[in-house]
């Protein structure tokens, strides 16, 4: 059995405390006042307030920021001879050792999602090493469903420990933790909260429970070929696609989504230097695919829309074996029109058996 | 209909007569007068002389009364009396002026004051030319009239709005609605020397006299006016005013409403006529010829 | 000459200032055209024509405006502002000047000053105007007291003037108070009431 | 390069060529003598200088910005300075929603010949500038979070009576669905208690249509992308301004839409409602009465009174009836006369300049410029050529700091000046709830104070306010420079 | 890029208060500068030369000069780097003089504001393109609109320049007002013997069409290129068949008409020749006053009208012209002085305008030449003459001077003691201008040959004394007293104002007007004749007041605009104009709605609807650009990221 811990849910903030040591930045869920429900992880710092619901805006931006500058540049004149400029580069990268606690199964499966494509591909993105590295994750495992999520249907589920270091599951009088990595095993035992073996049980219910909200899931271990198949079925992915306004909800609080865009900002020879900016792109927006010439192969939304389905639950699939959508449901529920990817993704099945008959 | 009335104090000494008339004219035009209870005097022209703030402040409690009262429309039948209260208004939207007036009143001013007007502006507001006309029971034709506004009814325009500020016409036309004919009177406008009278005789005589001759030299049979001091100043005064031209005048001055009042076959001493210095007897034979003469067709 | 008016030393840019802001007239607009001195009812009584008063506030010559008999012997009928191609209210100027010229104890025509007290102290006394009362007093006060007397016997044959105060009913009070405190106000910021 | 510390502040002119330049020049000529502060930065015109280029120089380190044109009527190019006029009018009354000083902005008019007046102009504002002081960043502001008051009465009716009219507007939209390429409305979504954007292309599809206050969405938003072709629209009231306001810029052609309406009687806050159903599975079952819904989610009944949970701008709605449509059914609602400031922005109203700036500072790190707010406007036309994603113009960058996020609020909110029509989809679309829908409300109060209380989309024929202009504005008056 | 500053000392204008070697050095730390100096005189020869010689030394590809106003030598620069094979769009000015060395004594602050304009000027020439004008054709006809005295004269000289003209005129007859003068200072000759004979030119000139009795309708196009709509208004009578032989004016029974030609002093027929000299001189029916119209009955004209010219059913007719240049020369109408209620508000008849003054005393006027007062047609002996009625009066919204009032004051003066030699004339005035040519002693006979009495002042009022004269208020403020005269005829010198219609004319020609309805020249001092918009040039007094010999001349000079411009088979466009981005356009229409020159038009490309700018019509103003949310339409030279590198050099913290 591995290591396991308690915490009382008096103690979290002092479990907080304690992640935070030695400089580490610990990103907690912090529900903003507003009209609308509203998580985002933010750094924690002593004596302030958090929650542990999900998060509407996942961690990713622990490993991926929004908007990250790869490198600085700085421009000096030779005073004798204005034509010489020198450069200096400064591409040192920021990776403070991170904690991500209470994200969800769901948000951790994230990282697994992204580590393939930034770390076990040809090259790895030494940004993204860098980070995921210094990052430890701390997931809370769900005690239900909900109305959006589907996570059972990509592979995952409320407990599922993948992309984890540390699963926390509540229980009567608190949580326990259990390391499900070494990096997971070594926290723990760093820490001075007592074992969690004799609660540990209870969690095992409670994950169990958990399962038991859930909804049969459909089977779409058939997605990847159906969805290659409908790529030319342009009236399919317009009619799916009537009501998408092309914002980026769907993609920018989407844990798995990875696309980015490299800009330069500012002028070497200025007092801030110049700037190569690395930012999330959204392949819903049209300039997404834009050309230098003007010409756009994804002019339509359909098409662009067929590319992030298909992305998620065909080519990615292909390439990695495993779905690259992990079920969170928030490109569900914070679409301003409530586009489902679920309907979808069964609609191109059953798309597909209806042609077959 | 129903106005609050601040009558002047004029009206309680030496314009009687204009009250007088003002009263018989309003009540056979059913309109009816509510005298402000308690009102001051507004401080005329020595007041506002000596400190602004001074003449705003005994306008603003008249004013006050006035709101409290919740009358809409106060009417008064002097220009003096209406110019020191509309200046008082006007500079009271300055809220820095309000606060210096408020200081040296019993409890700050209400907020909003109701509209200051004057009487001949109230009759016109309520009856319309041909209204008056069906009023008039004595006609005043072929009696030729010049009406003489004094320089404060019209003055200065965006405080009184009362019409052209060279050239007011209403009390033309009512008068012209109760027959008489107005001849096109130029010095309708200018000052007769106001209140100088006591300290500054010449001041009146002169101008006054100025008028007089001018009024004398179109043939009119009288000069209308709508200023208690108007009238004593062309009236009263006007064998000063002739010592000073060297000249003979013979010019009865009339107040509109009495003038009104007669068209409408009031009794003369209803109209306080008896008042007047020139005598108005020649004019009143004039209109009872006319009478008889069209009695005679 | 002598008596030249010394510009460089008599200018006095604050006065000018001063009766811009109190009159709330832009001075140097105007022109010398003299229409308000055309239309003056009161300028053959003057000792500086209006349009001149005007020249010497836009020159700052304080004494020289101040000391004016004009600005007392102003009917304030309005006529020069009227008829001002600058619309400026000279009216408003001419008034100002006086109240600036009374603050400072400068009474060019005492006569007319005491006519106004004479005015205003029935007023305060009854609250309204007392016409017999205030000829008293002023006959009082300028020692002419021959005033009017021509017109006495006819004014009192036509009744023209009350003898009798006319009283504000439970108001001459609140008159007189206004009035005090105008004194009290004008004595604590060192003006003349 | 940055200010002569402890001499100088920052202040940027932006001129007029014509006269207002020539005017500086004129006081150079004249040696008249002034503070150093201001750059100047020459442009053919006033209205050449888009109300975007102070709001950039005021986020990003200006304590002062003037604008100077030529005198109205004077203006080189005819009409320059008119149009100015009313935007740089409109930015004055915005820029204090923001937490900016509206004393930091000015804008007058000096002619070439007015060398005096130049050197009046800059003198007061650069001492009116230092009186100020060097302006508050937004990045120095500690956040401030703060919640809108909804605690609200309505000026008309809210309800859900009047889906007893569906069925007659169904058989009218059947009717002239031959005509149509597609009639716009509202179908169930993913579950009893969401509801989304219908295309009805056969009269199957018009069965679906339902009508009630789950209908949230603002329908017109589709419509430019259908012009040229016939298309019906289901309109809610506030929708239907939408769709006039499009007509009132020639984005759409009267004669290729059909406008469906019903009366409304508001519709849900969906974001207080999804707060109280909290984390469910399952909708089990939604039952209406008169007033409200009642959302039974895993088990468990929720009631929402549509006077206590409608949206924001529901309460001070007076449009419930379609300002324009070919066929209506349904009662007619009535209106109490008067007006409502909406609570996002009373909650703005309520803050000093200094709050203010450091509610958005606070509102806007949660910013992911996801841009649903933008694509879920029905006024914004630009779509996939927005500047904000442009680099020529290149307003804005990639970064994803406070100061870009709240800059590009600036240009939505300036873009819509005179257009609001107040339909609240952008703040409805937000995923993380900013209530960025009061910068458009404060733009819309300023036009309305301004241009004679218009609001956008009330009249087909209507000029844009800021598409036009008036000799005399009768409430834009030139400042005193004394 | 690489660019090139020079820093100008302009001698000490400059290099006084501002380190000029200090602002080249640190402009030699700026992006893409690679070459920087501080000349002595930029503009001056050498100082050019030495612009050329570093662009070809250092291979330069943009210069930014920072010295004067660029509003003085940009032009020049421009022309010195074209010189040197660079395109003249690659050149930027900083403007330290007038805005910096000129007004600030604080070296420091100057050197680094200095530093810092220059900086602005290498940001903006870093996002700088070259540009190029393009070339279209002109045609060479010419749109005078006014027949007045300087229409005639611009109309002429461009005709005798061989260039057909189209001359407007609203009236029936040109002329406009000098034809109603009786007499012109300082000469006192005729008017209508030296204008008659031009417009028997104009008459007969085989370049000239005349279009009397019309208005110009419409005007589109642009430079070179302009279609013009002209109304010919009905004048019930066929020009074609009229002789001008005048039976039908003897013979119209409706003898009470209106005279406007005589500015109302008498009466005149329905059916009327406006004065015996007239061009064209031919018969227009007022149809307000004829009975044939009024009543639906008379028919006299048509039955005496020896050539069947009357056509009581003649409508309004609409020509098109197509014209390369248009010359606007809409001259001047008098002030309503009614407004001056003091002056009787025109209720007097004896208180008349000096231009009725001018019909009385002409022979061709209502009274035969006599002067005579209009109440009870005696002479008068006592003239009063009342100088800036309506002008520099604020009060009645007319602030300006009216320019030759006191030289027609002062020759009427002169004329009513020819006419009636025992008369007495005073003249009310402010002060006498009389800057022109023997002007000044002009008005110094009329006083000292004609005993004319000038009294220095305005007049408060005027009323009639009740036995036939008029007292005259007025003041003297020489002697410091109010004066009063009784006078027998008043003449009052009232302001002018633009013509009637002008502002609706300028919109129509796409130029400024001011407050009053005055056109608004390009510049006020070196560019008197052009507006605005390009090929629309100004003569006489509707660009501002003027006397007869300043309109002939600003007509001539118009003229000679509009010759030099068709000097040219084909004309230049500016290409600091708008440019839409095709793609970004979404045919939202919102530029097209605010230009003010109706620059841009929809087309449709690839069966979208987008929005095209007008080359040739742009003017460069810019209000698009601001207008276009999406930024789809950029002014060349002036785009978004010119003036956000130029903001975002200046603020970037």
């Amino acid at each position: 059995m591995s290591m396991t811990r308690f915490v009382t849910s008096d103690g979290l903030p002092g479990l907080l405390a304690f992640l935070s040591q030695n400089g580490r930045r610990v990103l907690v869920p912090v529900e903003k006042p507003a009209n609308k429900r509203s998580v985002v992880f933010e750094p924690w710092s002593k004596g302030m307030p958090f929650t542990l619901e999900k998060a509407t805006v996942p961690p990713k931006a622990a490993v991926l920021p929004q908007s990250e500058t790869l490198v600085r540049y700085k421009k000096t004149k030779d005073p004798e001879n204005p034509e010489r400029v020198t450069m200096s580069l400064d591409d040192s990268m920021e990776a403070q050792p991170t904690v991500v606690f209470a994200c969800r199964p769901c948000d951790a499966r994230g990282f697994a999602v992204l580590d393939r494509p930034y770390l076990q591909g040809p090259f790895a993105d030494p940004y993204y090493k860098a980070r995921r590295e210094a990052l430890t994750v701390v997931t809370l495992t769900c005690p239900s469903g909900c109305n959006t999520c589907f996570c059972h249907w990509v592979g995952g589920g409320p407990s599922s420990p993948e992309g984890s270091d540390v699963l926390m599951t509540g229980v009567e009088g608190g949580y326990v933790l259990q390391a499900v990595t070494p990096r997971g095993e070594e926290l723990l035992a760093a820490s001075s909260l007592p074992d969690g073996a004799e609660q540990f049980p209870l969690a095992e219910a409670a994950r169990k429970a958990a399962w038991a909200t859930l909804e049969p899931a459909p089977d779409i271990k058939g997605a990847p070929e159906k969805l290659a198949a409908l790529f030319t079925d342009a009236e399919f992915w317009q009619n799916w696609t009537d009501r998408c306004l092309s914002c980026g909800a769907c993609t920018y609080f989407c844990p798995t989504c990875y696309c980015f865009s490299i800009t330069d900002e500012g002028e070497g020879l200025s007092e801030k230097g110049g700037r190569r900016l690395r930012s999330w792109d959204n392949c819903m927006s049209s300039l997404f695919t834009r050309e230098a010439s003007g010409h756009n192969p994804r002019m339509l939304k359909a098409f662009r829309m067929r590319n992030r389905v298909s992305h998620k639950f065909s080519t990615y699939p292909e390439n990695w074996g495993a779905f690259s959508c992990n079920g969170c449901g928030r490109c569900i529920s914070n679409c301003p029109v409530c586009l489902d990817i679920r309907a979808i993704v069964l609609a191109a099945l059953n798309a597909d058996q209806a042609t077959a008959e | 209909m129903k106005f609050a009335y601040y009558p002047g104090c004029s009206a309680k000494g030496s314009s009687a007569d204009y009250e007088k008339s003002t009263q018989a004219v309003c009540a056979a035009l059913g309109i009816h007068l509510e005298e402000l209870p308690g009102w001051n005097c507004c401080g005329s022209t020595p007041a506002h002389a000596v400190d602004t703030e001074l003449s705003a402040a005994l306008c603003a409690r008249n004013l006050d009364i006035a709101a409290r009262e919740q009358a809409e429309t106060v009417l008064t039948p002097c220009p003096s009396c209406l110019s020191n209260l509309r200046h008082a208004a006007k500079r009271m939207e300055n809220p820095q002026f309000r606060a210096r007036v408020d200081e040296l009143l019993d409890t700050p001013a209400a907020a909003h004051f109701p509209e200051v007007t004057s009487v001949m502006q109230g009759i016109a507001r309520v009856y319309d030319a041909n209204a008056i006309a069906a009023q008039v029971k004595k006609s005043l034709k072929g009696v030729r009239l010049a009406a003489y506004y004094g320089c404060l009814m019209s003055r200065p325009p965006e405080v009184m709005d009362f019409g052209d500020p060279e050239n007011p016409t209403l009390m033309e036309s009512l008068l012209s609605a109760c027959g008489a004919e107005m001849v096109d009177f130029p010095l309708k406008t200018a000052c007769c020397g106001a209140s100088f009278g006591i300290p500054e005789r010449v001041m009146t005589a002169r101008n006054s006299g100025r008028i007089l001759e001018l009024a004398t030299q179109l043939g009119v049979d009288a000069v209308v006016v709508a200023c208690p001091l108007c009238q004593m100043n062309l009236d009263l005064r006007q064998k000063q005013a002739a010592k000073e031209a060297d000249a003979f005048f013979r010019m009865p001055v009339l107040y509109f409403t009495q003038m009104m009042g007669l068209a409408f076959g009031i009794a003369p001493e209803h109209l306080g006529l008896e008042k007047l210095r020139v005598s108005a007897d020649e004019l009143l034979r004039k209109i009872d010829g006319a009478q008889a003469g069209e009695g005679d067709r | 000459m002598n008596d030249a008016i010394n510009l460089s030393r008599m200018r006095d840019a604050a006065f000018t200032a001063e009766v811009e802001a109190q009159s709330g007239q832009n001075v140097s607009t105007c022109y010398q055209c003299g229409n308000c001195t055309a239309g003056c009812p009161a300028g053959f009584v003057y000792d500086r024509q209006v349009n001149q008063i005007m020249r010497g506030v836009q020159l700052g010559l304080k004494d020289e405006v101040l000391n004016s008999r004009s600005i007392w012997m102003c009917l304030s009928c309005s006529t020069c502002s009227l008829r001002c191609p600058n619309n400026i209210d000279v009216a408003a100027v001419m008034e100002t000047l006086r109240h600036m010229a009374r603050k400072e104890g400068r009474v060019a025509v005492p006569k007319v000053e005491k006519f106004w007290f004479s005015f205003l102290d029935t007023v305060r006394a009854f609250g309204r105007t007392y016409e017999i009362g205030t000829m008293a007093l002023y006959m009082m006060r300028s020692l002419r007291l021959f005033t009017d007397l021509d017109l006495a016997p006819e004014a009192l044959k036509k009744k023209k003037l009350g003898f009798r105060p006319h009283v504000i009913p439970g108001g001459a009070d609140a008159v007189a108070r206004i009035m005090q405190r105008y004194k009290e106000r004008a004595k604590r910021e060192g003006v003349r009431p | 390069m940055p200010v002569l510390k402890g001499k100088e502040l920052r202040i940027v002119g932006f001129l007029c060529n014509w006269c207002s330049y020539g005017g500086a020049d004129t006081a150079g000529v004249a040696r008249a003598g002034q503070p150093t502060d201001l750059r100047i930065i020459r442009v053919p015109c006033s209205g050449r200088v888009d109300p975007l280029f102070i709001v950039k120089a005021l986020l990003n380190g200006a304590d002062g910005v003037l604008v100077s044109g030529c005198h109205p009527r004077d203006c080189h190019y005819a009409a320059g300075n008119f149009y100015a006029r009313r935007r740089l009018e409109v930015l004055k009354q915005f820029l204090p929603v923001l937490g900016i000083d509206d004393r930091r902005f000015e804008y007058t008019w000096v002619s070439a010949s007015e060398g005096q007046r130049w050197q009046q102009v800059v003198t007061v504002f650069t001492e009116r500038i230092h009186k100020l002081g060097p302006a508050p960043r937004l990045e120095d502001a500690e956040p401030l979070l703060k919640m809108a008051d909804m605690a609200l009465t309505s000026l008309r009716p809210l309800g859900t009576g009047q889906t007893a009219a569906l069925d007659q507007l169904k058989e009218a939209i059947k009717a002239k669905l031959p005509e149509l390429e597609c009639v716009i409305g509202w179908q169930q979504g993913y579950d009893g208690a969401h509801t989304v954007p219908l295309f009805m292309k056969t009269p199957e599809d018009v069965d679906k249509l339902i009508w009630g206050p789950f209908n949230v969405n603002n329908p017109a938003v589709y419509l430019p992308s259908f012009k040229g072709k016939k298309v019906g629209i289901v309109v809610k009231g506030c929708d239907s301004r939408s769709v006039v306001e499009l007509l009132q810029e020639n984005l759409i052609r009267r004669e290729d839409v059909t406008i469906f309406a019903l009366p409304c009687e508001g519709t849900l806050d969906m974001a207080r409602v999804n707060q109280t159903l909290g984390r469910y599975s399952k909708i089990d079952k939604v039952t209406y009465d008169e007033a409200g819904v009642t959302i039974t989610a895993d088990g468990k009944e929720h009631r929402f009174c549509m006077t206590d949970c409608a949206q924001g701008k529901c309460y001070g709605c007076t449009t419930p009836m379609a300002v324009l449509a070919d066929m209506r059914a349904g009662q007619p609602v009535k209106v109490e006369p008067g007006s409502r400031t909406p609570p996002e922005l009373a909650l703005l109203d309520s803050m000093s300049l200094e709050e203010r700036m450091a509610f958005w500072r606070g509102q806007m790190e949660r910013c992911l410029r996801c841009y649903a707010c933008r694509n879920a406007c029905p006024m914004c036309v630009c779509r996939d050529f927005c500047v904000s994603d442009s680099r020529d113009p290149h307003w804005m960058s990639q970064e994803d700091s406070t100061r870009e996020k709240l800059f590009f609020q600036t240009i939505h909110a300036l873009h819509l000046a005179g257009r609001c029509t107040g339909c609240g989809e952008c703040q409805r679309a937000c995923p993380v709830g900013i209530p960025i829908l009061a910068l458009r409300q404060q733009i819309a109060r300023a036009v309305g104070q301004l241009f004679d209380d218009y609001k956008a989309g009330l009249n087909p024929t209507a000029v844009p306010p800021l598409l036009g202009y008036e000799l005399e504005e009768k409430n834009i008056h030139e400042r005193d420079w004394k | 890029m690489r660019i090139g500053v020079f820093i100008c000392h302009c001698g000490s204008n400059i290099g006084g208060t501002v380190d000029c070697a200090k602002v080249a050095e640190i402009a030699r730390g700026f992006p893409d500068v690679v070459y920087a100096d501080d000349p002595m005189y930029t503009c001056a020869e050498p100082g050019q030369a030495a612009i050329e010689a570093a662009i070809h030394e250092h291979r330069l590809d943009g210069v930014v000069v920072a010295s004067c106003t660029p509003r003085m030598h940009e032009p020049t620069f421009r022309r010195t780097v074209e010189r040197a094979g660079l395109n003249r769009y690659m050149f930027e000015m900083a403007n330290i003089r007038e805005h910096v060395s000129w007004i600030g004594r604080d070296k420091e602050a100057n050197t680094n504001k200095a530093a810092e304009l220059v900086r602005l000027a290498v940001e903006k020439l870093r996002n700088n393109k070259p540009l190029a004008a393009k070339s279209f054709d002109v045609t060479k006809k010419v749109l005078v609109i006014g027949g007045g005295v300087a229409g005639i004269q611009a109309a002429l000289d461009c005709a005798d320049g061989g260039v057909p003209v189209i001359l407007v005129e609203r009236e029936a007859t040109i002329g406009g007002k000098m034809a109603k003068l009786d007499k012109t200072f300082p000469t006192v000759d005729c008017s209508a013997c030296i204008l008659g004979p031009k417009m028997v030119d104009v008459a007969q000139h085989p370049n000239i069409t005349l279009y009397a009795y019309s208005e110009v309708e419409d005007i589109s196009g642009y430079v070179g290129n302009f279609t013009v709509k002209i109304r010919k208004r009905a004048t019930y009578v066929d020009w074609s068949k009229c002789t001008g032989c005048g039976a039908c004016t003897e013979k119209c029974p409706s003898k009470k008409t209106p005279d406007a030609f005589n500015e109302f002093t008498g009466p005149t027929t329905a059916i009327t020749i406006a004065f015996p000299q007239a061009i064209p001189k031919k018969a227009v029916i007022n149809a307000a006053h004829c009975r044939q119209f009024v009543k639906g009955k008379c028919g006299v004209c048509a039955k005496i009208c020896p050539t069947g010219a009357i056509s009581y059913d003649m409508q309004d007719e609409i020509v098109t012209e197509e014209v390369g240049s248009i010359v606007a020369a809409t001259g001047y109408d008098l002030m309503d002085w009614t407004v001056y209620e003091e002056y009787g508000g025109g209720r007097y008849p004896d208180v008349i305008t000096s231009l009725q003054y001018e019909r009385i005393m002409s022979a061709s006027g209502p009274t035969g030449g006599h002067i005579v007062r209009p109440s009870d047609g005696r002479e008068p002996q006592k003239v009063v003459f009342i100088q800036c009625v309506g002008s520099r009066d604020r009060s009645v919204g007319r602030p300006y001077c009216s320019g030759f009032c006191c030289m027609y004051t002062a020759k009427q003066a002169v004329l009513t003691k020819d006419h009636i030699p025992n008369s007495q004339s005073y003249v009310f005035y402010m002060d006498i201008r009389a800057p022109g040519k023997m002007y000044d002693e002009f008005t110094r006979r009329a006083v000292e040959e004609y005993g004319t009495e000038y009294i220095r002042g305005r007049v408060s009022s005027i009323y009639p004394d009740g036995n036939g004269q008029y007292v005259v208020m007025g003041v003297d403020t020489l002697l410091g007293e109010p004066v009063e005269i009784r006078a027998d005829l008043v003449v009052l010198a009232v302001g002018i104002e633009a013509s009637k219609g002008s502002p609706q004319l300028a919109e129509k020609l796409r130029i400024s007007y001011d407050h009053y309805g005055f056109f608004m020249e390009s510049h006020v001092k070196l560019k008197p004749v052009e507006t605005n918009t390009a090929g629309v040039f100004l003569a006489g007094v509707c660009q501002g007041a003027k006397d007869i010999p300043a309109s002939v001349a600003q007509g001539s000079a118009a003229a000679a605009k509009v010759l030099a411009l068709f000097a040219r088979d084909k004309l230049e466009s500016d290409p600091q104009i708008a440019q839409v981005d095709i793609r970004r356009c979404v045919n939202c229409g919102k530029c097209i709605r605010c230009c003010p020159f109706g620059a841009i038009k929809e087309v449709e490309i690839r069966g979208e609807g987008k929005a095209q700018v007008i080359e040739t019509v742009c003017q460069g103003c810019g209000l698009c650009t601001a207008t276009c949310p999406q930024g789809a339409i950029q002014l060349s030279h002036a785009t978004d990221n010119q003036i956000l590198a130029e903001v975002n050099a200046l603020c970037q913290c």
